[in-house]
């Protein structure tokens, strides 16, 4: 296996994407919203249960590649607790790491994505539960997609 | 006397070269074909010897440029055995050529209460366009439906579903996800009885098999060039004169026009009608040398060549765990389509990609076939006059070592 | 360093050659313009190593192709200094273009009492799809005069026709037949002050002199590819990314839509919204590769040589008896137009090509302005980057033969 | 000047273009038919004044190239007092020798018109007025068109 794919499908990735964590409905959600990756019909839909201004529970439900389901996997055990605007942030971060492969110190398992940047048709795997949790949050009606021009 | 088969691999240069380190295996063939020697040799001789802009041109180079032109729509007409080279129109390809239909056919012809029967499993390329030309109009859409993971038309239900009220009736000859070849002569017959005009969808046939759409009986027929060894932006319209004659134009401007005065303007007859402003009439001469390039292998062989390596493929394929196929199990065009139970399509065809295998991954551009599948994505292979046996080995292994990796051993 | 202007006509392979045993002369460029070899061998090099289909595909190859794509689709943004790739769509060429804007723009925003400003010089295909969107919508079609003879838009009437009503200014950059350049940053910004969107079409300017869309301000701006260098079945439209983002799509089909049920479907953003199926990729790439060449040779060094050759073939011809100039006297664009007396201009043209020369002659898609200068065709002489001044010595002798035989003698 | 070059600008289409016969309207004409040929801009308007079923008079007005001047003018001389029968027979000999260059020997000046076989682009000029004056004939309110399938 070349470098750059084992770079891709990394253990964590790996492990995500077999035993997938907040995967379902929470029945206590009070956000939710639906992303879809039309190019290749990907979907997620992400739940959220707000608290003030923090993620008190999360969780999603969705097809799609193993890069997906291990995206929307992980970023459910790290945006739990956080505050909307540190969601942001770390999506900012997460997108950096994506789209440039580097990886910064602190950024614990989701430096696993790093590997995503050389396959530049999988960025948007990674992202698409990101941007329905973001919707989310926001509060923003419209579906998220990876066709925005936001992306 | 050589066959043009013995060695065809030479004829298609981009097929030696290494992908990732391994020799390329090019299973992509329905999303688009390779190109020939002959055919790129043919653009490049018309652009080094005699461009010039074609029409209305009386200057030696404006002359042969039309000739060409001109020669290619006759060599086009005579590969689909129309009566007519001008029942030949050149568009950028078969999305162009059903919006062409659904457009100006359908646009004139249809009202509220007129119903299009359409089949479940079109591309989107033969969907929207009817649904657009259905919102504009107030007609109908009716799907005939599919039987299933078998993938073929439900045929009983045909005559409960041409109605009079069908006016048009528009189906793929082959399905580009499940590989199912439909009867065209037959249906074309059936609606033909309910006066309902017929538009085939031939983008995965025309390299891949004879088509005469007089035996077809068909009135409408499209295609793209990139399909069968021809280059991209070129592909064509068959329309019976009659219909055409009768069609408003689609798009307006320079070389369509009998007269144009500041408040109006008449209209040429086909096919200059519909093709407004300067041809891409270089690619069409491109298209003239492919029909020349199958003709020259036997469209009826490329049929069972490529026939013969998707049954191969799938009957090898079956073998493996957790895998569904879809489409017939019996004759079938050059591909095949299947899922697995715990890898989705995308890791596949990115883990043969390593492999220097080029597979399609998604939709297929047949999202509502997939659904009604309960199916998001499949892998598909598909095969052309160069492909091997030997590349099914390649392809098998490359999905072994797949579930393999995702812990889901054969 | 040696100048890519030093051996400029060695770039171009089709001018090597004899037309009725005298060496070309290629004065047809505003019908379409000849392929430098790099052009060419773009072409050649993607159908040979990097052809598959763009998007959506997984593999090495269609990686590759969609790169090249859509680094081309960069190239030609940069080329125009549009402010985003996703400004530029690419087309079949000019025509489509315009029929693009008129039916998508037009269709969504026109309404009766509103009015489309065009100019008496425009194009058959920046006019005819005006006025089928006018049908369609119940706007009304206003032409801003030309002033005769000399050619130029009769600005002194632009205030009066531009009242508040105008939703649309659709004007021509370059004329095609008068060589007229228009001062088209005044007319936009006239235009912007009514609030009407404007249409240029860039079909005899983008190969010919520097581009600038955000310095010349206009909302939309179609061309060809076959006029600047590049191949047939390409072209662009530009359009400002607030209103195609607004526009419904055009043509419909695959690789433009974002969801698709059996009974509707949702679009994806502008560019793909406008790009239904397989688009003409390999041509875009050599769309790119001419962006290049033309840049090597530099656009503000292709105006003067182009403009200098029509300016001195303009007097030369002059002098001759019996001949009508039209276009402006001074400042043009690459190509002069005159009309005999007493010879017609189809004779004109048969006599050139019997010189080896490639002219024009007919209405060029022109027939209501050349109604209005009361004519039915004039001869068209268009120069390019590898036309010299003898070949503007061989276009005037072969004119007086001309005269000569028909008993005009000069 | 090369051999297909005065073959087609023979001295008779050049007689007939710089002094064309029957050019004008007659006031008495009973038909009339008007031709274009679209693609260059040719125009040809044909006048008939029909005496049952025989050509008593025949006009032409028209805009064109010399090779179509030429037709028109001479096309005049020899359909007066033609009957509408022989007329369609002349025009099928006519075509024949525009579209194969071949002379049958008793066609006097049409013969001149073979050498327009070498050039398919002016087989139109040379047919405009043709196509008007057998719409004339035939009473055919559609104007002619060189561009219909029937050329
Ligand atoms: C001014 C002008 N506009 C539009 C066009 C149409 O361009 P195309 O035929 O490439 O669509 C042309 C060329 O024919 C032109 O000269
Ligand atoms: C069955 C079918 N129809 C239509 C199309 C559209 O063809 P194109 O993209 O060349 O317009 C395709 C290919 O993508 C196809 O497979």
């Amino acid at each position: 296996m070349s470098a750059e794919l084992s770079d891709l499908y990394q253990n964590v990735i790996l492990d995500h994407n077999r035993r997938p964590r907040n995967r379902g409905r929470i029945p206590s959600a009070n956000r939710s919203a639906h992303g879809d990756n039309p190019s290749c019909g990907d979907q997620c839909d992400v739940f959220l249960r707000l608290d003030g201004d923090r993620i008190a529970e999360i969780s999603f439900e969705g097809s799609g590649c193993a890069i997906s389901q291990a995206s929307a996997s992980l970023m459910t055990t790290q945006l739990k607790g956080k505050t909307a605007a540190e969601a942001e942030k770390l999506y900012g971060q997460f997108h950096e790491i994506v789209t440039t492969g580097k990886e910064p110190e602190d950024m614990s398992d989701l430096g696993a994505f790093a590997g995503v940047h050389a396959f530049p048709a999988r960025i948007k795997c990674a992202t698409l539960s990101w941007h329905a949790a973001l919707n989310a949050l926001r509060g923003d009606p419209v579906p998220a997609t990876t066709e925005s021009h936001l992306d | 006397m050589p066959s043009p088969w013995d060695r065809i691999r030479d004829e298609f240069p981009i097929l030696n070269q290494q992908v990732n380190g391994r020799p390329l295996v090019y299973l992509d063939n329905a999303a688009t074909t390779q190109k020939p020697r002959t055919v790129i040799a043919a653009l490049d001789r018309f652009y080094a010897q005699d461009n010039a802009n074609v029409h209305r041109g009386l200057h030696a180079l404006s002359m042969r440029s039309t000739n060409h032109y001109e020669g290619a729509r006759a060599r086009v007409a005579a590969f689909i055995n129309a009566e007519a080279p001008e029942e030949v129109i050149f568009t950028r390809g078969t999305t162009e050529s059903i919006n062409l239909v659904a457009s100006s056919w359908g646009g004139a012809n249809l009202r509220k209460g007129d119903v299009i029967l359409l089949t479940e499993m079109e591309h989107h390329s033969n969907l929207v366009p009817w649904q657009v030309v259905a919102q504009r109009t107030g007609a109908t859409l009716r799907y005939l439906p599919v039987t299933g993971d078998e993938g073929l038309l439900d045929l009983s239900a045909l005559d409960r579903m041409l109605t009079p009220e069908v006016k048009v009736f528009a189906f793929t000859h082959v399905s580009n996800t499940l590989g199912t070849i439909n009867p065209v002569a037959e249906l074309c017959a059936r609606a033909r009885k309910v006066g309902a005009v017929t538009v085939i969808d031939a983008a995965q046939s025309i390299g891949h098999m004879p088509i005469d759409v007089r035996a077809i009986g068909c009135d409408f027929l499209a295609f793209s060039g990139h399909k069968m060894a021809s280059v991209t932006g070129i592909g064509a319209l068959y329309g019976r004169r009659a219909l055409l004659d009768a069609m408003p134009p689609y798009q307006v401007g320079g070389g369509m026009i009998s007269r144009v005065d500041f408040f109006e303007s008449l209209w040429k007859p086909s096919p200059e009608r519909f093709e407004a402003g300067t041809p891409n009439f270089a690619d069409a001469v491109a298209l003239g040398a492919s029909c020349d390039f199958l003709d020259s292998l036997g469209r009826q062989r490329i049929r069972e060549h490529d026939g013969r390596l998707a049954r191969a493929a799938y009957e090898r394929l079956a073998q493996l765990p957790g895998i569904r196929l879809i489409g017939p199990a019996g004759e079938r065009g050059g591909l095949v389509s299947f899922a697995f139970k715990s890898v989705h399509a995308h890791d596949v065809v990115t883990f043969a990609d390593e492999d220097g295998i080029a597979l399609r991954g998604g939709h297929h551009c047949n999202q509502p076939l997939m659904k009604r599948l309960g199916l998001t994505s499949t892998v598909r292979a598909s095969f052309y006059v160069y492909n091997e046996e030997r590349e099914i080995d390649a392809l098998v292994a490359s999905m072994q070592r797949t579930l393999a990796f995702f812990g889901l051993e054969a």
